[in-house]
């Protein structure tokens, strides 16, 4: 059955020292974050934000959710949904930046 | 519902795979394609969350550019501590709720046990916690509608607030709505979570998961770590628009 | 053969009735016309592609013919063919299509600007001489025309096929929609987006006269007061010349030749204050706050009808000096007292809140003497 | 006419002993299912119920649009009316028509699997779609709802007193019902593959159903959330939507049409996988360039999510959008061509017999390219300032949704008819219903391009006398339209009981699906076939047929 289906691969288990390792990860990036909205960074603020979010729903896919074990169908399966997302945000809102009128 | 559906689907295959010893549904080959299988479908699933959830976000950017000053001044109403000890106790939520899947994965009972309580009760202090803003916010009257009131805003009692217009301090409604709207649709997947674990909770109780069966596990491990990466957005998008300096 | 007098009258009558196109009636249709019958031509072209494969394959190879089929796995050449043939084509269609586009949409510099507002389900038209027009537009011809359109409760849609131009007309903000009438007659005015029970009732009539007959026209329907001096009373009455009086100590921006120019707002940015800029500063002062300046300006949400605005962004786009401001500085008390006196007719509750553009009885050029005295309001410019 | 129908001798033929229909007997095995041939069964039956209440909706409208004046309904009744009819048609007809049910019905056997992934999820997909239409059915007989399908606020939100609320909530769970339907079709193609079966050796039904379905997934839930807010915004007035409150009515256009035009493409690309099947099997002939038909329906499901914006281009979006949204549906439309040129090549040097289902696919071909091309009318932006929100527009998307996608579906449940039931449709009628069908359509829809051009807005109760013509010669043509669908009615059922055995293949079409007996067995393949040829080798069938090797149960 398998030999046709690409996407099978070995059963990989995380074992719990990975998950300490993330979960500290996670929690000093919290931290990171919290700290960094107190400094005053002007338009950096912001993507520092955002930058520390993306890096922790990055470690939290990869890890937590076996992503970075799994098939490549898998990756691109994921890629394809925030993908989407993007189109959406990104190219709403360069109608609504490109307005002669309005608001922006 | 959707996602209740869906879980609570993967649940009842799984009572049907307790069935057979083989826990192979008939249309399966093989165990390997059953696990792999339902995984892929529960991603699937979480991608239509993303979108589901992609509304709000593009609705709360648009506005945040458009109502800054209101959106700032909202943003320093919530209680920063409350929503970090939040965002805190929900990673470790899904630390516990990874190691339910990997003691399951090591056929180790009793340690499925504790992390899937664990998780249960993670869980309902997140939601514990969240309550006590949602009553902060009631008390306060920044409840968007007609209770709400601007005056925090136009006349701020904090010396580093900057006093808004009434017009704009009327858009902080928009943060509020949004804030109510994402975190209560957020809410609303932990609450479903949470049911469900304690379904899983009582039938580990009774022996399943640990006998090399865990696609249940794993795959409500993928919703319960989506939920947090929801909030892992949520937070930084929520409680720390401009925060003012400590000083 | 014999044909019934009735019945060939009944075809006589449809058919005349019946037409292909709209009339070419604005300078814009012709080129409108043009790329239609360009479109129409490739379709053609294409159409006749296909319905000659299929049918000339149908007949060619059909089984009796053709009893085996010789399999072919493709050709990516024909394929290549095929993609790039429509691609070119398509490619045509987007850059005319984007010419014609901006042709129809950027409006000119120097038309003349006439103020569409609608609403569930009828059209009002403000011209700036102060004619009020419902369901009805008159237009000279060979003249460039440039609408304002907003609407005051949902989305409508403003189309003239005659003109071959259409603009969704939207809550909340200004958009524009200009062309050039080429010859005199009576056209079509429909909405065309779906905007509740009476949509197909909300329609009108575009009237497009010789200059000298429109002349006639405005003269004879004015209703006495232009729209700058409708706002310019609304300004006094609302007050805004107590901070927007233009003395160096004023507690708000000048105004004088405001319209137009860049602003210099107070985060940073320079905008030019053009008609939407000065409704979304009315209504929602403190988003757009100009350097130097508090954001104390109440915001006047829900106090002042479109229309009423329409007239303030008239007033304040022909304010050239600050004389009359101050002039109306002294005279706002009368007015305000006036507009309260008439506030006994019916629908005009407070003066701030529903001002309507007042008939005053000398003829036109209003003035702060004459904006004192003040008639009943015009009705068919009610503003609910 | 020739054909190639292969039936087995109509004296000694027998259905089969067992089957997924008389595995289990009862009300409760068909409403508990897992199976999906039956799960396509109560599809079957729903939406074409569902198709008849639209239906009965458009007739009114033509009937109504007979006279300029408006004398049939009230206006209010007009509105719901079409209201009515693009809600059904749309959420509870074309979305689910082909997918769930030809395709719930075939795609597990092409792949060679036993059943959808999730069989469950499967029947959950069902009730949902019956509890959206519950909604939607609840709503109509409470008054209807006149916001348009569109929902446009602010008119949905504070200007009508309808159902507005029920009507949204249908169609959002109608939306999950898809959701799930897309998702099952995803992983099932991905991971139900039996042994052999590569993805080039995937019928193109797969991949265009596969396409759709990642539409569904990906576009649906943003519908959802849109419609949540607009549930909101009535009742709790938040103000997201509300320009008075500062929110923005066109966000909402943006993120309707996110969804909403990527549905067209869910509901027209499962037809374009039927014509290829249809196609390919009454030439006898390998489709030409398969490849570049599989990924001309990817690349329209990709581009698919970057055109939304052309609904918008009289809304006052940025002239860079303007430019950017059509220049990309110029692009997609060239899939679209390449398809049907493809399909026309098919023919060349085939074996072409002209039955049923090949007839719709020809009227597939023709109303659809008329479709598509009109669409290019109205993606270049100059020609959509005038054409846009007029009855051309409307003529468009029924030339590409009801001529094609209809025209697709009933090519489909023709074409498979016999493997569903296990008995042939009466030929001749079927073949008269098909002609009758093309002719009433272009008889309906073609006049509304002209009186399109010539400025009649849509949805209009009343319209200027000077285009009553072209409305007269549009009600006529919908008369014998609604003649032409009301035919299968009748002998669809008929063939039920007396139409003749079909046997296994009657098509001598090559489809796994075309191996099995039919009707198949609920498990579809005793054991799990293994895929040694090309999709569409006829050659192999007649090596197949001459010895009699039957791979499968």
């Amino acid at each position: 059955m398998t030999a046709s289906s690409p996407v099978s691969h070995e059963h990989h288990v995380v074992g719990p020292k990975t998950y300490l390792t993330i979960l500290i990860a996670l929690m000093v990036l919290t931290a990171t974050t919290t700290g960094a909205a107190y400094i005053e960074m002007g338009v950096f603020n912001p993507i520092v934000a955002l930058g520390i979010a993306c890096l922790k729903a990055v470690l939290v896919i990869l890890f937590f959710m076996h992503i970075r074990y799994s098939s490549k169908v898998m990756m691109l399966t994921v890629g394809a949904g925030f993908f989407t997302f993007l189109v959406l945000i990104t190219m709403t809102l360069s109608d609504y930046i490109s307005r002669n009128w309005g608001l922006w | 519902m959707d996602s209740h559906a869906i879980a609570t689907e993967h649940g009842e295959q799984e009572l049907h795979g307790e069935a057979h010893p083989a826990h192979l549904r008939h249309h399966f080959v093989t165990v390997d394609q059953q696990r792999e299988t339902a995984s892929f479908g529960m991603w699937l699933f979480l991608l239509t969350e993303i979108m589901f959830f992609g509304g709000l976000f593009m609705a709360y950017l648009l506005y945040r550019n458009w109502y800054y000053d209101a959106f700032v001044a909202s943003s320093n109403t919530l209680g920063i501590g409350l929503g970090t000890t939040n965002t805190a106790v929900l990673i470790l939520s899904s630390f516990t709720m990874a190691m339910g899947v990997y003691s399951a994965e090591i056929r180790n009972r009793k340690g499925l046990l504790i992390s899937l309580s664990c998780t249960i009760l993670l869980g309902l202090v997140f939601l514990g916690i969240k309550s006590v803003e949602y009553h902060e916010k009631y008390v306060e009257h920044h409840i968007p509608g007609a209770s709400f009131s601007i005056e925090d805003f136009v006349h701020p009692t904090d010396k580093r607030d900057v006093p808004l217009a009434p017009d704009m301090a009327q858009h902080a409604q928009l943060f509020f709505f949004l804030y109510f709207a994402m975190t209560g649709m957020h809410a609303l997947h932990m609450i479903i979570g949470i049911s469900i674990l304690f379904v899983l909770l009582y039938q580990a109780w009774h022996g399943a998961y640990v006998n090399g069966h865990t696609s249940t596990i794993d795959n409500f491990g993928l919703y319960w770590h989506f939920v947090d990466i929801v909030w892992i957005f949520l937070f930084p998008l929520l409680y720390l628009i401009s925060r003012h300096p400590l000083h | 053969m014999h044909i019934s007098p009735v019945l060939w009258q009944f075809l006589v009558r449809w058919l005349t009735n019946s037409a292909l196109f709209p009339p070419e009636a604005s300078a814009i249709s012709p080129y409108m016309d043009a790329f239609y019958f360009f479109l129409i031509a490739i379709s053609a072209v294409g159409m006749i592609a296909v319905i000659i494969l299929v049918f000339g394959f149908s007949i060619m190879y059909r089984k009796e013919k053709n009893p085996v089929a010789t399999q072919i796995e493709g050709s990516t050449l024909l394929e290549a063919t095929w993609t790039i043939i429509p691609l070119a084509l398509f490619m045509i269609c987007f850059v005319w299509g984007a010419l014609l586009y901006f042709r129809i949409y950027d409006p000119p510099t120097n038309a003349m600007n006439i103020y569409i507002v609608g609403k569930q389900w009828m059209w009002k038209a403000e011209h700036p001489g102060g004619q009020h027009e419902i369901d009805s537009l008159h237009i000279p011809i060979n003249r460039q025309v440039q609408l304002t359109m907003i609407s005051q409760d949902v989305f409508h849609s403003f189309s003239i096929p005659a003109f071959r131009v259409k603009r969704e007309v939207i809550p909340g903000r200004y958009s524009t929609v200009w062309f050039e009438a080429t010859a005199t007659g009576t056209y079509h005015l429909f909405c065309t987006q779906y905007c509740g029970t009476d949509h197909s009732a909300m329609i009108g009539e575009i009237v497009a006269m010789t200059p000298e007959d429109y002349q006639k026209w405005a003269s004879g329907s004015t209703s006495g007061a232009s729209l700058a001096q409708n706002g310019e009373r609304l300004f006094a009455s609302l007050g805004c010349n107590s901070c927007h009086s233009g003395a160096a100590s004023a507690r708000g921006p000048n105004l004088a030749q405001v319209y137009g120019s860049q602003l210099q707002l107070a985060d940073g940015s320079t905008v030019t204050a053009n008609d939407a800029f000065l409704r979304e500063t009315i209504l929602n002062p403190s988003t757009r706050v100009t350097a130097g300046y508090a954001p104390i300006m109440p915001t006047y949400q829900g106090q002042v009808s479109e229309e009423g605005l329409i007239d303030l962004v008239e007033y304040i786009k022909n304010l050239n000096s600050n004389y009359r401001i101050q002039q109306t500085l002294t005279t706002s008390q009368i007015a305000s007292g006036q507009a309260g006196a008439s506030s006994s007719s019916p629908g005009s509750s407070s003066p701030a809140m529903n001002y309507r553009p007042q008939q005053t009885l000398g003829a036109g050029q209003g003035g702060p003497a004459k904006a004192g005295k003040t008639a009943p309001s015009v009705p068919g410019t009610v503003n609910q | 006419m020739s054909t190639i129908v292969a039936l087995p001798d109509q004296e000694t033929a027998r259905l089969p002993k067992l089957s997924y229909l008389n595995s289990e007997y009862g009300l409760k095995s068909w409403l508990l299912t897992g199976d999906h041939k039956r799960i396509a069964m109560l599809y079957l039956i729903s939406i074409t119920f569902f198709f008849f209440i639209g239906g009965a909706f458009a007739g009114l409208i033509r009937l109504e649009l007979l006279t300029p004046l408006p004398d049939l309904v009230a206006s209010d009744t007009y509105n719901k009316l079409f209201t009515m009819h693009g809600v059904i048609m749309i959420f509870l007809f074309l979305v689910p028509s082909v997918p769930a049910t030809v395709g719930n019905f075939v795609i597990p056997i092409m792949v060679g699997a036993k059943d959808l992934a999730f069989p469950k999820i499967n029947l959950l997909s069902w009730y949902l779609y019956i509890a959206g239409a519950c909604f939607l059915v609840f709503a109509l007989l409470n008054g209807g709802v006149d916001t348009g399908w569109t929902f446009t606020t602010p008119l949905s939100t504070h200007y009508v007193n309808t159902h507005v609320i029920t009507a949204a909530m249908g169609v959002f769970i109608a939306g999950f019902s898809s959701i799930f339907t897309g998702l099952n079709f995803i992983v099932t193609i991905h991971r139900m593959r039996c042994p052999g079966m590569t993805w080039f050796r995937l019928p193109l039904f797969c991949w265009s159903n596969y396409a759709a379905s990642i539409l569904m997934v990906l576009g649906t839930p943003v519908l959802a959330i849109t419609l949540v807010l607009v549930m909101l915004e009535r009742t709790v007035g938040i103000g997201v939507f509300d320009p008075t409150k500062g929110g923005d009515p066109l966000l909402f256009q943006h993120l309707f049409w996110f969804y909403s035009h990527p549905a067209v493409y869910i509901m027209i690309l499962p037809g374009m996988g039927v014509i290829s099947e249809v196609i390919s099997t009454f030439s006898r002939k390998r489709v030409f360039g398969y490849t570049a038909v599989a990924f001309s329906s990817v690349a329209i499901a990709v581009f698919g999510f970057f055109v939304w914006a052309h609904h918008m281009f009289i809304m006052g979006v940025s002239n860079y959008s303007a430019l950017v949204f059509s220049l990309l549906t110029m692009l997609v439309a060239v899939p679209s061509a390449i398809k049907i040129f493809n399909w026309a090549a098919t023919l060349y040097k085939g074996s072409i017999t002209f039955e049923t289902p090949m007839l719709y696919a020809f009227g597939f071909m023709g109303l659809f390219t008329i479709g598509g091309l009109t669409g290019v009318f109205l993606g270049s932006l100059g020609m959509d300032i005038h054409l846009t929100e007029t009855y051309f527009i409307v003529a468009h998307f029924h030339f590409v949704m009801v001529g094609g996608m209809l025209m697709a579906y009933l090519a489909g449940v023709h074409f498979w008819w016999p493997k569903m039931t296990g008995r042939m449709y009466p030929e001749s009628m079927s073949q008269l219903s098909a002609v009758t069908t093309f002719i009433g359509f272009i008889l309906t829809f073609f006049p509304q391009f002209i009186v399109g051009y010539l400025g009649m807005p849509r949805r209009y109760h009343a319209y200027p006398p000077e285009f009553q013509v072209l409305n007269v010669l549009s009600t006529a043509g919908a008369t014998v339209l609604g003649i032409g669908y009301l035919l299968p009615m009748l002998y669809m059922p008929w063939s039920l009981k007396y139409g003749k055995i079909a046997g296994d293949n009657p098509w001598q079409a090559t489809g796994l699906e075309w191996q099995i007996q039919s009707p198949p067995l609920t498990e579809n393949f005793i054991d799990i076939p293994v895929m040694d040829h090309e999709a569409y080798d006829y050659d192999w069938l007649e090596h197949k047929t001459a010895h009699e090797v039957t791979t499968v149960g």
